[in-house]
């Protein structure tokens, strides 16, 4: 192929717009993960025909669309086998794949789980909006319980799926929460994303304004935010509220809120360690939802070193290769042919 | 009956059959027989026949497992209708196959286990052996393998259970004395094999072998023996090929052809698996293989590496073609290039996993939702899976499509020789590259082939999206009604053209007459031969064999007409010639066998008398 | 040249359509048009139009909504090929629908929409309200609906952003008064869903209605107004229903005829969501709901609970039913009773998912692997689905099978008037029960149907395994090659044996003739209508409309040879054709469309002649 | 239908045994697992016409041919939706679900997980013998990196599913392990899956004599059990070894391993909670493997009181019905309907 690359250093937004109409309804979440992304790309010193977004089906994944780089819109929870099939014919590409809570989750959720267990250098936005948004406003599988619905005017029965359990549960090395009404956050955690060597899965608040509007304003808005979100940074306290008063210690296993202060200090807190090998850490932050506790945002999880399925398979690859020679006649020949003379 | 000499009497083909436990090491002892045969040079077809279970309980019926080859000294196009030879290890395999042993047949059976525990398991009530009348129908041989074999390996430091267990080298080792057939590609085989990392025993075996070989000469009952002469082929190198080897082989060779990487992706099953295994021994030739999750993420991953530039490849059967339906609607709208093996077996459902069938080809036309028209085509032995394969890679990159390739459990498993063709022979394949000099219009088509071009990730300035929504030419989303209906016209178009670069129908026999067999597959070496046959008896009798079912040859329509009657016969109720009756509105006969098992010659030889009288 | 005038012009139908921005509630002012010309004693037909996006950015074609209607003083069986009046609320409306328009339609447009900013989403160079040519060509009515409606609601307490959101209904209001239609049912709809709850909107929709319809009393220039009588049906008690609202009812009454506990197992997927969201709220009828995590899991579901005892019944689409194809196969080997409803949209993958298409009746016929045939059948109208629904679960339960019922976009959503059945009327649904008295033997077959009996887990001594393995009679697990060949005809012969039971076929028209139209499915209003037209300029041209597709009724052989030439129009490129040619051998001549839209009667009228000349 | 039952009192082994031979290779953990269900359902106190077996496809799925009551064979990897069926037609039935780590954790894990979630009373035996069995011999999802099967003949790369870890990343309600070496263990687990309302989850370690020999035998072998197996017991401390002198502890968030004595008591070790509603615990047992830790086996998880799937839908329908008659002729009708004379 060819060899020439554009240069990356002076891609800006623009160069990730393209022409078409942008076609979500006016207010949805995902122009401003779009935009997000737009902010993100120009910024990680890859050349831009080195992108390619890969998502399945749902308005969260009209995405490739809007996105000037190389794109496959594929087919309803397939993304991820889409996304692993062009990573590994070639790994110098950086592959972003887009999916829904339904997509992602529902449909979908078995190739998810061995996407994130093989680990293949691809960055995963799920866009949680706890809805089927195209479909027009189903329950999904990470629909609160009791959710009135049109498909469940009664109420959805089945527990719903927490993202960031199942993709600790499938051992995910990077796992990431950010919302779309954080334009920093998200744009500092998909760098990160990119950053990290291996499957980084990163779960997105979304808001719907049609079908589920404001289904994370509990947690998420102006109002709420600071006493209701727990922004994780590494190596720093479990810190939260509008005075930063707040803390989340560990009592055994359980965590529990204090109030700094009153012989409370930051040092009773935990610290935020997202590369403990041992997921128990992880595993409680992802049990901490609202209304008991803030919900946390950030990298939950940062495995480093787990080799990732397209470098090993090239290295098996290389391998058998410095062995011998590739001689395609001598295959066919095989070990055990005979001549028959003229 | 048969005349008994110890010098050798001069035949044209045998077909020899093996019959045992699942652990008696029947297929080894088959696969053994065969390549000894080919070495003599003799043409050769295999029939292994093997249960659904791994290793279902020992000395039952269930677990019986068989292996059948016929080889000769013409061309021999199948396995055999009927064994001149069976080898029975126990009483369940007696029981299973001894009807199909003709009256005289050489029956040599291991007369160690015809214990009444056996017996039982294998539902006699008495032992056949001890009736009078059975002892007469048959040449029969009974030896004690297990003893004999325990005593060419006194010497031996093997642990007695090991030794017993050579013993279906013993039984091969007098058939290659009755056959008069080589040693040595058996004792290389078991030098290669164990010489290195078990050389106990590959010793131990080697002296088994000679061991019943020597037991020929030496017994007291002077056995009539017989002698094939070689094959008159052409000249060149030859080898044995299975189907699946033989697909391997070629979707290589096509990588290479193409000047593209490949990449194989795929989940197990049978008769597919070796598929899978066979490319994932060869990492020296730059193959990825991937092991997906199931046959959706194995389709999935094909086509994510196949917008990404490689040559991409999945081999499935029945229920994992069924679970690519979807992703194969979506590599046809998004015109890319994908090959996708069905290796068919019996159905429907879970069916009969182990026994082959042609029922699969109505699934492959139209499985998709919307019309969705794709290139289909179908090999009719085990060598021919290696063109095939070329053949299916040369459509899927020149044309810009997902292909389906048919295969068959008789056809993969089943073995024959191969002239091994000169590398530097075969056709360079044309990709559908998009050029970056021009600006990049995603469904601007190649005049000639309809074929849209295919920028690849990495390229610069090619950058665009694909995907599933109905597309205008420039690859944006398209709702117009007329689009719609232009693009499927020519999706369907481009298709439909590929029949103009197929070569001429090879007929067989005359290009005008009474009766025309089509058929498809591996049902190639029974028709051919029953049709062979019965020109050789004065019939006006031809025969043709269908490479590809979609689209079908250009040629086909003015062929079938100067033929009094059409039939095709083939392992299912009838697909082919629903496509052929629609399409041609030809009242073509059809002959369905559905039974796990190919045709016999027989069977076709009295069907095709039937309309020939 | 339309008679201006302000009493009312008699006319047999009209063709009205409505057209805005996703968000101006097109569809809603359709529904109630709808619902006021069926109070009104008329006949009708709708057609439903809206975009894949859920809401495309605003004033842009992409965005554009539609619904057109047409409604009739005798059977109108269509919604008519172009609009009498088209509503157009904005520019991106006008510019999608206009050329739809004959000259001197009526055109009603929301002047103060038509802003530069708006014609520029639209892709207007110039206002074309400001074009003399236009303006002569069409029955303009300019109406600033928007500050009409502001002004109707002066008094409201509603924001200002709510009170523009009524203008549509101000547009509703106003064409009632040009046809004469009674406010009365949308009055009560305006109570009966917002008076509790919002009773301010209740009110103000209300009054914007009455001012839009009192504009036309009022307005300076007199316009004409049409009035259409009643059409003349039997007497009776009417509703309208939409196809998958009688879906869902049949479903419920089929449980209750055959006495049997409804399962349905659905993912959403359009068009067929409203039947799993109709279902799951008819909860006090018992009926089981369940949203599965997939269409695999909805059949998986379905199938356990078929296997439990339930009249079980998934709905899904195009890519939903190439999930279930596995399935589909152990269905069918296992002989459960299932219905798999298939609401056909635009193909292949993706496709064009909110638009109409015919294209997966080769789908239906062949999805699956192996020899595996299936009861096809299809609703050609909305009430139909009904009526197929219940003969879908007769068929199901009376043979032991799945069956697939197709239906489509079009039937889907379209609505028609129902005369309501009597419930006691409705036919009783055998089952196939396994009796505790003797031994259950699995396979053993009604010697009448071949359908084999069920026993439902829990009945105590019925204990037994199914699976998808092939089988003996007595359930076992057999490999043997004569059994699977004779289960296999067993299976072909039991599904092919239904079509004993259907009714003579209905000819439109003579019983002999020139040319046959034989059409299925959404297609039977345009057919019929453009036949019966044909047939009172005195052509010879009769129509039948095939509910099943598979078997084919037995009559239709014979009826087929009684006309010199065949024609099949079917939304696809030709699949019923394939079936007839291959089945009948007879050259039918085929007419496809893949235009996402229905056939329009003028078209099918051309075609028709140009086989009748 | 129905209402005669058998009398589940006098019911035995025998009863469940079909005359079906039996088509494992001889040596196959599969026996031992058949045998334990055999002879745990006589003891359930649930008459034999009340059990339903469904399994998937696999060696492990053949297993309701050979069990005396209802069963159904299904297709690969989607036993848990005809399982879900089932139930939900029919609440009272006992239903089995027998899988393998093919088909439960490669093709079927997302049926899985959304069984697990909604969280059906249904009991789920995965059969894991880290190895496709069926189609001879090629590495699962379970296998370890680095296997040599057939088709990863320079061994595979791909990071294995820890069905336990996956389990809890469900949210499942009841998460178990136990081995076919061990009859009273299986016994003991398939009691208390029956017992637990929602649905079970078990592992079972299970011997492919044929392409997976001994491959649990580093933990279970007769000789190093004691010393390689933790057996879970509610309430009990964390002890194992030969001579119960090894313990469990916690250090931070982290187990290590203790002697007792020498000021370590039990005192010091972790004491089993199954039914700790925080996760956070069960995610540290189940992470703890071989060589590093003795291997748990026994009941890691169990939640009591969230609902059943079947039970809220049952209750739902009730509390509709409850409300008004199921009236045919009137829905049909309708609110909108008209009448034209005669
Ligand atoms: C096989 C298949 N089943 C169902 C659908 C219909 N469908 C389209 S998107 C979707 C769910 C969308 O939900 P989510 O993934 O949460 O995306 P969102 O629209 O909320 O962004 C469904 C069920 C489909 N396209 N294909
Ligand atoms: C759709 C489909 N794909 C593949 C297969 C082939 N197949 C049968 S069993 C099996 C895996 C068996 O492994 P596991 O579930 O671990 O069961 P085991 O045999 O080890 O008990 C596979 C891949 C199939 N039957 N159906
Ligand atoms: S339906 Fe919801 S998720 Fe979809 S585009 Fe509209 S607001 Fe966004
Ligand atoms: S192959 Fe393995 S799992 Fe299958 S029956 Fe044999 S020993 Fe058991
Ligand atoms: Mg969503
Ligand atoms: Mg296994």
């Amino acid at each position: 192929m060819s060899i020439t690359t554009t240069d990356e250093s002076s891609l800006t937004k623009k160069d990730f717009v393209t022409p078409n109409d942008v076609r979500w309804c006016p207010g949805c979440g995902d122009y401003a993960i779009l935009n997000a992304v737009q902010r993100t790309l120009p910024e990680l010193g890859i050349p831009r025909e080195q992108f390619v977004v890969v998502s399945g089906i749902g308005c969260s994944s009209r995405f490739p669309y809007y996105m000037n780089t190389y794109g496959f819109h594929t087919i309803h929870g397939r993304a991820p086998t889409v996304a692993t099939g062009v990573k590994v014919a070639n790994p110098d590409l950086s592959v972003w794949m887009i999916t829904g809570d339904g997509d992602g989750l529902s449909i979908g959720a078995n190739h998810l789980l061995h996407l994130l267990r093989r680990n293949l250098d691809i960055n995963v936005l799920l866009f949680n909006n706890r809805i089927y948004g195209l479909t027009k406003g189903q329950y999904s599988p990470t629909s609160e319980v009791g959710k009135k619905t049109k498909s469940t005017p009664v109420g959805s029965v089945d527990h719903p799926i927490n993202p960031l359990l199942f993709a600790l549960g499938s051992e995910a090395t990077f796992v990431a929460r950010t919302t779309d009404t954080d334009m920093k956050h998200m744009v500092e955690t998909f760098k990160a994303a990119q950053a990290h060597k291996g499957t980084s899965f990163v779960e997105v608040f979304q808001n719907c304004v049609i079908f589920n509007n404001k289904t994370f304003d509990t947690v998420t808005s102006r109002d709420v935010k600071q006493d209701q979100v727990l922004v994780l940074e590494e190596d720093k306290p479990l810190i939260f509220g509008a005075n930063k008063d707040k803390g989340i210690r560990l009592n055994g296993l359980d965590p529990e809120i204090v109030t700094l202060g009153d012989g409370v200090g930051q040092d009773d807190l935990l610290i935020h360690q997202p590369r403990n090998p041992n997921s128990a850490y992880a595993n409680i932050l992802a049990q901490m939802t609202y209304p008991t506790f803030p919900t946390p945002v950030g990298i939950l999880r940062q495995l480093d070193g787990r080799e990732t399925y397209e470098d090993a398979l090239v290295q098996q690859i290389e391998h058998a290769q410095s062995g011998g020679s590739d001689n395609l006649q001598e295959l066919l020949t095989g070990q055990n042919s005979w001549v028959v003379e003229g | 009956m048969t005349q008994t000499t110890d010098s050798f009497e001069e035949i044209d083909s045998a077909v020899v059959r093996f019959a045992g436990d699942s652990g008696d090491g029947m297929q080894t002892v088959g696969e053994r027989f065969t390549d000894s045969s080919a070495f003599a040079g003799n043409d050769i077809a295999t029939l292994p026949d093997f249960p659904a279970e791994i290793r279902a309980p020992a000395g039952t019926l269930a677990g019986v497992s068989g292996f059948q080859l016929q080889f000769g000294n013409s061309k021999i196009l199948t396995p055999g209708d009927a064994p001149d030879a069976l080898v029975a290890m126990n009483p369940a395999a007696l029981k299973a196959n001894i009807d199909d042993l003709p009256e005289g047949g050489m029956l040599v059976v291991n007369i160690d286990s015809f214990k009444s525990m056996n017996l039982k398991k294998a539902g006699y009530e008495s032992n056949p052996l001890e009736d009078e009348d059975f002892r007469k129908k048959y040449h029969l041989v009974e030896l004690d393998l297990t003893g004999l074999t325990k005593e060419a390996l006194k010497e031996s430091p093997l642990k007695p259970s090991d030794k017993v267990r050579c013993k279906n080298f013993f039984a091969l080792g007098f058939m290659y004395y009755v056959y008069g057939r080589p040693l040595e590609p058996t004792l290389k085989f078991f030098e290669d094999k164990w010489g290195k990392r078990l050389p106990d025993l590959a010793q131990a075996n080697s002296q088994v072998l000679k061991a019943g070989h020597n037991l020929g000469d030496t017994m007291e009952t002077a056995r009539n023996r017989y002698q094939v002469a070689k094959a008159p082929v052409e000249a060149g190198v030859y080898r044995k090929i299975s189907g699946n080897e033989a697909l391997v082989y070629g979707l290589v060779a096509a990588a290479k052809l193409s000047k593209r990487e490949l990449l194989y992706s795929g989940y197990p099953i049978t008769p597919a698996s070796p598929v899978l295994e066979g490319l994932s021994h060869l990492k020296k030739f730059g193959i990825k293989c991937v092991q997906a999750e199931d046959e959706i993420a194995a389709m999935g991953v094909a086509l994510g590496a196949s917008f990404a530039g490689d040559l991409t490849v999945c081999a499935t059967s029945g229920p994992g073609m069924c679970l690519k339906s979807e992703f194969i609607g979506l590599a046809s709208i998004t015109e890319l290039p994908l090959i996708i093996c069905n290796v068919q077996r019996g159905g429907p459902s879970t069916g009969l996993p182990t026994k082959t069938e042609q029922s699969d080809l109505l699934q492959a036309l139209f499985s998709r939702h919307g019309d969705c028209p794709l290139p289909v085509l179908a090999a009719h032995s085990p060598s021919d899976c290696f063109d095939c394969a070329i053949e299916a890679a040369r459509i899927a990159l020149t044309y810009m499509t997902p292909v389906i390739l048919l295969s068959d459990l008789y056809v993969a498993n089943g073995a024959e020789p191969w002239l091994v063709p000169n590398v530097s022979d075969l056709p360079v394949i044309e990709n559908s590259f998009a050029s970056t000099d021009e600006e990049y219009v995603i469904y601007k088509r190649n005049k000639e082939t309809l074929a849209r071009s295919q920028a690849i990730p990495g390229q610069v300035g090619l950058e665009h999206r694909i995907g599933g929504l109905e597309k205008g030419e420039d690859g944006g989303v398209s709702y117009d009604p007329e689009n719609h209906e232009e693009m499927s016209l020519l999706r369907a178009q481009k298709v439909a053209g590929i029949s103009k670069t197929f070569d001429p129908i090879h007929i067989q026999g005359e290009a005008e007459g009474d009766l025309l067999v089509i058929g498809w597959g591996g049902t190639y070496g029974a028709i051919s031969s029953a049709a062979r046959n019965l020109r050789d008896e004065g019939f006006s009798i031809s025969n043709i064999h269908l490479r590809h079912l979609n689209p079908l040859p250009d040629d086909l329509e003015e062929i079938m007409s100067r033929f009094k009657k059409v039939i095709v016969p083939e392992l299912n109720l009838g697909q082919l010639n629903l496509l052929l009756r629609a399409k041609y509105l030809v009242d073509v006969i059809s002959y369905g066998k559905l039974q796990g098992k190919p045709f016999k010659v027989s069977e076709l030889h009295e069907k095709f008398l039937e309309y020939l009288r």
